[in-house]
């Protein structure tokens, strides 16, 4: 006769109010195989574990039944306090009379009957419940980080410099990202490319970082502690080894005319090229689209140019090179894939984004947006940092930014707050002040959203001492108007319409997700909002966490930040690998499914339906070694626990452990006794 | 379609509803209307199973057989199976058993099958009292139950 | 026949094969005939009372046949879709099986039964077969007859039965499904039915209940209906096979119907053709979902 | 085309150069124009300034008329017309409830199936005709297209064309052989519906369009709308006595069309201007005669 | 945030107007003011702005604060030339002309006076035209509103031209469904005279 001990948690008022608590209890007392039945005010408080505890050791239960709220609330509390009493942990059920009863009904005698079926139900299941221990599979110490900005950049160097291996995969020719574009910082103006580009080098220097630029990830599988994933080197047309980036390739090439991704198409570069001067790696890549080459390649199918593979005293430039994928085994996989910039153009790339027709569709010349100030701005950039028109080069003597461009526009159809904008507006009208003399700035904004350290009193200073005009309200329109662009707003504030007569107009364009990040998110199945921000496990208590155990979030991947939050995801979810890769085996839930081998028969339906390929054959044989047949095994490092297998199996061969044919026959034939 | 509370008191009869749900999506859903107070019927025993990838057609078999008046079975919607797949195979299966058991002669209005994501716990609630007010028009399901049995009338307790 | 019976004596003189499973006159009608010598071969026979679906021994609960040696195995079109099904669920390598079709003009219901093939002696598959001529096979002998008499009698009787209320299908089934004994000639006879040790002789938990009383020969016929979904072959056997007569094949029929107009799938000559149980769409119809 | 024809009250009177113009070009352009029996005032801005119901109701007569007499779409040249009839058949398929109480005050069976076009839309619509059947090419003619407010506005109402970046007028416009200029105000409004209450506004916002086209170097106004056109013609001259600057013509979109066709002034109400629209022609016989040269 | 769906409450017409203004509004315009956050965009694009005390977006806050008297009282709301820049312009699909249509209509119920006499004259002027003949007669107009005291029309009636160049029929026209147009009026005015 099993020993199996029964506690009813009054749950406060919370479960005792509609049930009769003592009325359970005793019902309970009552039912075969119950060696003990109590209630107690808190179940969950030390007095009411230790209460569990107690009554395991006294009574010898050898089955423990917590009739209390949802088992996703305290299971694994009861569970612990079980073992901690000696008793297997899986021995351990909930009843859950609170959420399924005690809130959800009003009648009494109604809530109380049904509370004594749940428990019944749940003593039934613990009856037929086996010892079971927790899985543990081993950890591959090896972190792939997707992505090589600044999030990516800082989640690699805390790995490796944890000890663990990184794998740092960039799309892009160079690390550094968005940040390796902008002039100077918020809010304490030091220059971007001062403070990063170390960083790249130490990445780029590091023993335990492989790095793989101009790279993408093709596929991801496996599980946490052992994903094995594959990389796409994308052909770079020179061989990364031979290559010691003299630059006498790029010299040489003929093609000079190609708009600069790197300076936001301000400046230009060649076919062959390096994005910026501090790239790392610095190894050229060929742009085919764009080389003489390839277009004659494509063209006529004959060779042409050569000049850089000429020039090439090492020989490096190949231009037969091929993508080739390379397969790495690693444990953890931190997404730092950052953000792209909203662009206000008539055609958008996904559906229900619109352009601002209102400000001319991105066709007037001399509006720009945040990122092509930057590189103005920037000592390194197009214009050795002078505040110059792309339109005439003149010195803009009036200059506009107009915050919330795309954010904050249902219209348009992004709602959220870009979060960065009014930082960086304010950083520009500074710069733009401190670079033009007697230059005036004029800013839109709606509101001042400055809450970070040292943020507030960076725009109070735009404004006292760097003499922005801040105006309060919405641009409505703007246009060209020969020499100038008429600025349409409304101040708000003074409660008067404005027409600014402006030189140059800067758009604080809203931060957007990826394009096509969707793609990713599926590979590693982690699920995005409708923005295709990834999500993260819990917007409070795991916010660089994911759904998908060992998949972590850094950056404005998750959601628009700026570079110290970046940073600090970064470290944080490092902190969380290190702390993965800290112990050498993984626990795991022993929810898994076994095979009978003794009546399997291996028609493998369980194999069609599992979901994560993780039914394997196994052969059975005889002591001379002769093959009797080939069954169905399960690999219980890959197993989840759904038990479609288990449904599917026509013999029931296969069995999930905690949730057996028997322990769900036990509970039907309870409910129904 | 009656609100709990206001229950067709003329006739006795209260159905014995058993629902096997997915511990993910409709668990975690019929947690949300726990926690959100939603009042509902209280006809329906909820098994919590992984995924209604585990629930086998046995299980209704032999629910209808210990004398359920109705069954629900309940989890993740296509595409948000937490096992991604579990709940397109239920889906078959099921498809094929309800026509079974129709063409058995079993009424299909004694079966309700849903997809209860764990943010629906409202739905949750429109499927318990739909269900519980449609098994309570239709009256007791005794024809199976009452069916001669044999070795099982010995363990007719549900204790083996 | 002469065909038939020439490729059996070489493939049992030649070696290929050491035992060819096809049928013989016996005292009270055809039997099944395991043919082992090249003298025997001119036994072999195929008429409209070669009722018997032969792949059934190719499953490996028979491995008393595997020890004569390669088999090889006459098929009509019907049995061969067992065959896939066998093959296809890892139950027999194709190779290792000598498959020989034979063209098929029906067969008759009983084949101890009327020789002749009549609209009334009709088995109840053949009418409207599609398979006549078997496909996949190694060996297709025989010149193709008419095609079968009369009407599927199943076919009628299902949709009687769908006409009618639920309480009259219940009463129907309960009377039908009473008469059961268990004597599971249905599951032996079955090709598909290969399980080593039966869902319905396991006790813990005992899920069906395995003696002869309504419920659990509810349970039992219920289960193994859902078991065939997408598996039967539609031979027929189970329901010829049964000794109280009970209509089994209209349960497979109807699963098979189900399958049919839910996923467009038709059982199957060939192994490759994937099963609908254990696949799925992902826009697969699911109006009976809330 | 077959289209209903909805002229509303202006086309009999203060526009009635509209009118005429569009009759002109109807025929060379093969189109067939049914006047819609019995219609009724659609009520203008008053109505639905003051009376949604009512701003509502009596366009959807007329629609449910034109649904009664077979027509599948109505042509609506005056903007203002156009606007409200379009307005009256979005509302009502958005809202239930209005949908309900109008049905029940037309007393009369509707089941909003009708569509509503306005001159560009159709004008668009018969490009190629206008390019086959232009006589005159207007190469001389540099001419501003303007679309005020009600033609676009709002866009999920109107929607033929970009509400603020629209292109239709001028691909008519160039059909015809004249040039459209590059200006600011064409989707600006002119104060139309308070041009007899509040002439002050009027010449504000009306002289702000005309400097505009004139800076944009245009020799004429294109309108679609005979509020604007009263406005800006007939209202020009108190514009012009406060700036002194030379007379801009305002040209109806189906007049422009018409002197492509070769049609004469005379047909095409050019006489009946305020602001002369002599130096129009003169530049049209202008190009005529360098067409000669060619 | 939440969605519009979720916000905006019935179109039109609802029986029971709901207490606070900007649910009123709300009810009758199907547009939701209290998404309004006070970017003024719609301000800035009113061509009318620098005539009127209250510009759209004020109007806007004045709803959310429930200043029925201040607005109803204001001339701006009959300002208004219904151009549609604002409504087209709204981040939030305020729907600034719409709701300031509503607000008219409401004040005109009130029995404000608000209305500068021009303008409502010649709304009441047109619309009796229309009541009488079904369609405008621009005399009649003419003469009409001249009774009803708008005074600036004189320059239309003094513009020899109208006449010369035809632009005025001398006859009205009157339709044969005028009776139907004069119901429609009668269920609309009584319909607006529920509303209050």
């Amino acid at each position: 006769m099993p020993r199996i001990g029964v506690f009813i948690c009054h749950c406060g008022e919370n479960i005792a109010r509609t049930v009769d608590v003592k009325r359970v209890a005793e019902a309970l007392a009552e039912h075969p195989g119950v060696a003990y039945s109590t209630d107690y005010k808190y179940m969950c408080s030390d007095p009411g574990q230790t209460l569990v505890k107690q009554a395991i050791v006294e009574h010898k239960l050898d089955g423990v039944v917590v009739a209390a709220c949802s088992p996703r609330m305290h299971e694994k509390t009861f569970r612990r306090a079980a073992s901690s009493a000696g008793l297997n942990p899986y021995l351990c059920e909930m009843a859950n009379i609170r959420e399924h009863c005690s809130w959800i009904h009003e009648d009494r005698e109604e809530a109380t009957q049904k509370a004594i079926e749940l428990t019944r139900m749940m003593v039934e299941k613990v009856k037929y419940n086996a010892p079971m221990q927790a899985i543990r599979i081993p950890v591959e110490k090896r972190a792939l980080v997707i992505g090589g900005g600044i999030a990516g950049i800082q989640a690699a160097l805390d790995l490796a410099d944890g000890g663990a291996e990184v794998v740092l995969v960039e799309k892009e020719p160079s690390i550094g990202g968005h940040m390796s574009q902008l002039s100077e910082t918020f809010p304490t103006l030091d220059c971007s490319q001062c403070i990063l580009t170390p960083r790249m080098v130490e990445v780029y220097q590091h023993p335990r970082i492989k790095l793989l630029t101009f790279s993408e990830v093709e596929n991801v599988e496996g599980y946490i502690g052992n994903f094995t994933v594959q990389i796409r080197r994308k052909a770079r047309s020179v061989d990364e080894d031979l290559c010691n980036g003299c630059g006498d390739c790029i010299a040489s090439c003929p093609v000079k005319k190609i708009p600069s991704e790197f300076e936001c198409g301000l400046g230009k570069r060649t076919a062959i090229y390096v994005p910026f001067p501090q790239a790392v790696p610095n190894t050229p890549t060929l742009d085919r689209e764009n080389c003489t080459l390839f277009k004659s390649r494509a063209k006529t199918g004959k060779d042409a140019c050569m000049r850089c593979q000429k020039a090439c005293q090492r020989g490096a430039i190949n231009y037969n090179q091929q993508d080739r994928i390379e397969e790495f085994k690693v444990g953890a996989i931190v997404v730092a894939t950052g953000f792209q910039l909203y662009k206000i153009t008539k055609e958008q790339p996904r559906p229900g984004i619109s352009g601002y027709g209102e400000y001319g569709y991105g066709t007037v010349p001399d509006v720009i947006d945040g990122l092509q100030f930057e590189r103005l701005a920037s000592a390194s950039g197009p214009t050795a940092g002078k505040i110059l028109r792309p339109s005439d080069g003149k010195e803009p003597k009036k200059i506009v930014f107009l915050q919330c461009i795309g954010s904050r526009d249902c219209a348009k159809g992004i709602e959220y707050c870009s979060k960065i904008c009014c930082m960086y507006t304010a950083k520009h009208a500074m710069l733009y002040r401190h670079k033009v003399h007697g230059g005036q700035a004029y800013v839109f904004y709606m509101d001042i959203r400055a809450n970070g350290k040292g943020y507030d009193e960076f725009v109070r200073r735009a404004i006292e001492e760097d003499g922005a005009k801040y105006l309060r309200g919405r641009v409505s329109k703007l246009y060209r108007d020969g020499e100038v662009i008429k600025v349409h707003g409304f101040d708000t504030l003074s409660s008067e319409p404005v027409v600014i007569d402006a030189d140059m107009v800067v758009l604080a364009t809203a931060m957007r997700a990826q394009p096509n990040i969707e793609a990713l998110a599926q590979k590693l199945s982690v699920s995005y909002d409708k923005h295709a921000f990834l999500n993260e496990a819990h917007p409070k208590l795991r916010p660089v966490e994911t759904n998908t155990a060992g998949v972590f979030l850094a950056g404005a991947v998750q959601a628009p930040r700026d570079i110290p939050d970046s940073v600090a995801m970064a470290s944080a979810a490092a902190a969380k690998v290190l702390d993965l890769f800290s112990a050498d085996e993984l626990e795991r839930e022993p929810t898994i499914a076994k095979v009978d081998a003794t009546i399997c028969t291996g028609c493998f339906h369980c194999e069609r339906v599992c979901p994560y390929g993780a039914v394997e054959h196994k052969e059975i044989r005889d002591r001379k070694g002769n093959l009797i047949k080939v069954i169905a095994d399960v690999n219980p490092g890959v197993c989840q626990g759904c038990g479609t297998c288990v449904a599917t199996c026509p013999s029931k061969s296969v069995e999930l452990q905690g949730f057996t044919d028997s322990q769900v026959f036990a509970e039907i034939n309870a409910l129904m006794g | 379609m009656s609100d709990n509370g206001n229950k067709q008191h003329d006739n006795s009869f209260e159905p014995r509803i058993t629902a096997f749900v997915c511990t993910w999506c409709t668990y975690t859903g019929a947690d949300l209307a726990g926690t959100s107070r939603l009042q509902m019927e209280s006809n329906v025993r909820i098994i919590r199973l992984p995924c209604t990838g585990r629930i086998d057609p046995l299980f209704i078999i032999k629910a209808f057989e210990r004398g359920a008046d109705g069954v629900i079975v309940s989890g993740c919607h296509p595409a948000d199976c937490h096992y991604t797949a579990g709940n397109y195979h239920a889906r078959r299966r099921f498809t094929v058993f309800r026509e079974l058991m129709d063409f058995i002669g079993i009424d299909a209005r004694r079966l309700t099958f849903s997809w209860v994501s764990a943010s629906e716990g409202t739905k949750w609630k429109e499927i318990v009292d739909e269900t519980t007010d449609r098994v309570r028009a239709l009256g007791p399901f005794t024809a199976y139950h009452n069916l001669a049995g044999g070795a099982e009338e010995a363990m007719a307790g549900g204790v083996q | 026949m002469k065909e038939l019976q020439e490729l059996a004596r070489k493939l049992l003189t030649d070696g290929t094969v050491g035992v060819v499973i096809g049928w013989e006159e016996g005292p009270r009608g055809i039997r099944p005939y395991f043919c082992t010598r090249p003298e025997d071969a001119d036994k072999l026979v195929f008429t409209p009372r070669c009722v018997h679906n032969l792949a059934t021994y190719l499953s490996p609960r028979r491995s008393n046949v595997r020890e004569l040696g390669k088999v090889a195995v006459v098929v009509k079109g019907c049995d061969n879709k067992a065959v896939a099904g066998l093959v296809r669920e890892t139950q027999l390598k194709r190779e290792d099986v000598v498959v020989i079709g034979v063209r098929c003009g029906g067969v008759v219901l009983d084949p101890y039964g009327p020789a002749e093939l009549t609209a009334n002696t009709v088995a109840d598959r053949c009418p409207g077969c599609d398979v006549r001529e078997p496909h996949n096979t190694d060996h297709l002998v025989g010149e193709l007859p008419p095609p079968p008499p009369g009407e599927q009698r199943t076919a009628k009787l299902m949709s009687e039965l769908e006409k009618s209320s639920p309480d009259q299908r219940w009463d129907f089934w309960i009377e039908q499904l009473s008469k059961c004994v268990r004597c599971n000639a249905c599951r032996e006879v079955c090709p598909m039915c290969f399980c080593e040790r039966c869902l319905a002789d396991k006790t813990q938990p005992q899920w069906i209940d395995s003696s002869p009383h309504p419920r659990g020969n509810l349970a039992w016929h219920l289960t193994r209906a859902m078991h065939q979904a997408g598996r039967c072959a539609g031979c027929g056997e189970c329901e010829r096979a049964c000794p109280m007569d009970i209509p089994l094949m209209l349960l497979n029929r109807k699963v098979a119907q189900v399958v049919a107009d839910s996923w467009g799938y038709k059982s199957s000559e060939d192994p490759a053709v994937a099963a609908p149980i254990g696949t799925f769409n992902k826009d697969d119809p699911q109006e009976f979902i809330k | 085309m077959k289209l209903g024809y909805y002229p509303g009250c202006s086309m009999h009177g203060t526009a009635r150069e509209f009118d005429e113009s569009l009759q002109a070009i109807a025929k060379p352009l093969g189109l067939e124009l049914t006047e819609l029996d019995d219609w009724s005032c659609c009520g203008a801005t008053s109505a639905h300034a003051t009376n949604r119901l009512l701003g509502v109701a009596l366009p959807a007569r007329n629609l449910a008329l034109a649904e009664q007499q077979g027509f599948k779409d109505v042509f609506a040249p005056c903007a203002a017309c156009y606007s409200r009839l379009a307005t009256a058949r979005h509302e009502m398929q958005e809202d239930a409830k209005l949908d309900a109480k109008v049905k029940e005050i037309l007393k009369r069976p509707f089941s909003n199936s009708v569509g509503v076009m306005n001159i560009v839309e159709v004008l668009r619509g018969l490009i190629p005709q206008i390019k086959e059947q232009a006589v005159q090419p207007l190469s001389e003619l540099k001419v501003a297209c303007y679309y005020g407010c009600l033609l676009l506005r709002p866009a999920e109402i109107t929607g033929f064309d970009d509400a603020e970046d629209p292109s239709s007028m001028e691909d008519v416009t160039r059909a015809t052989g004249a040039t459209p200029v590059e200006w600011r105000m064409r989707t600006e409004c002119c104060g139309g519906s308070f041009s007899l209450s509040r002439t002050g506004s009027v010449v504000r916002l009306g002289r702000a369009v005309i400097n505009d086209a004139r800076a944009a170097g245009a020799n004429a106004i294109v309108v679609a709308c005979p509020m604007c056109h009263s406005n800006l013609d007939f209202r020009q001259q108190a514009m012009g006595q406060r700036e002194g600057a030379t007379e801009m013509p305002i040209l109806y979109l189906p007049q422009l069309v018409g002197l492509a066709l070769g049609l004469s002034p005379q047909t095409l109400g050019l006489k009946r201007h305020f602001v002369s629209t002599q130096p129009v022609l003169e530049l049209v016989a202008a190009g005529a005669a360098k067409g000669e040269v060619k | 945030m939440a969605s519009p769906e979720q916000q905006e409450t019935g179109h039109g017409l609802d029986q029971h107007a709901p207490a606070e203004l900007k649910d009123e509004v709300a009810a009758l315009t199907g547009a939701n003011p209290a998404r309004c956050y006070q970017c003024g965009k719609c301000s800035a694009g009113c061509p009318m702005a620098v005539e009127t005390s209250l510009r759209p977006h004020d109007i806007l806050r004045l709803i959310n604060m429930d200043q029925r008297e201040k607005l109803m009282e204001n001339d701006s709301i009959w300002l208004c030339l219904t151009c549609e820049t604002c409504a087209a312009r709204c981040p939030n699909s305020c729907d600034p002309a719409r709701v300031i249509d509503t607000l008219r209509e409401m004040s005109l119920a009130s029995g404000s006076t608000a209305a500068p006499k021009a303008i409502s004259a010649f709304h009441q002027a047109f619309l009796n035209q229309i009541k009488s003949g079904g369609r405008l007669f621009e005399v009649g107009l003419i003469a009409n509103y001249k009774f009803t005291g708008g005074a600036l029309l004189a320059d239309v009636m003094t513009a020899p031209g109208m006449f010369m160049r035809g632009k005025l029929a001398l006859k009205p026209r009157r339709i044969k469904g005028v009776k139907d147009v004069r119901r429609i009026f009668a269920a609309c005015e009584a319909a607006a005279k529920e509303q209050q």
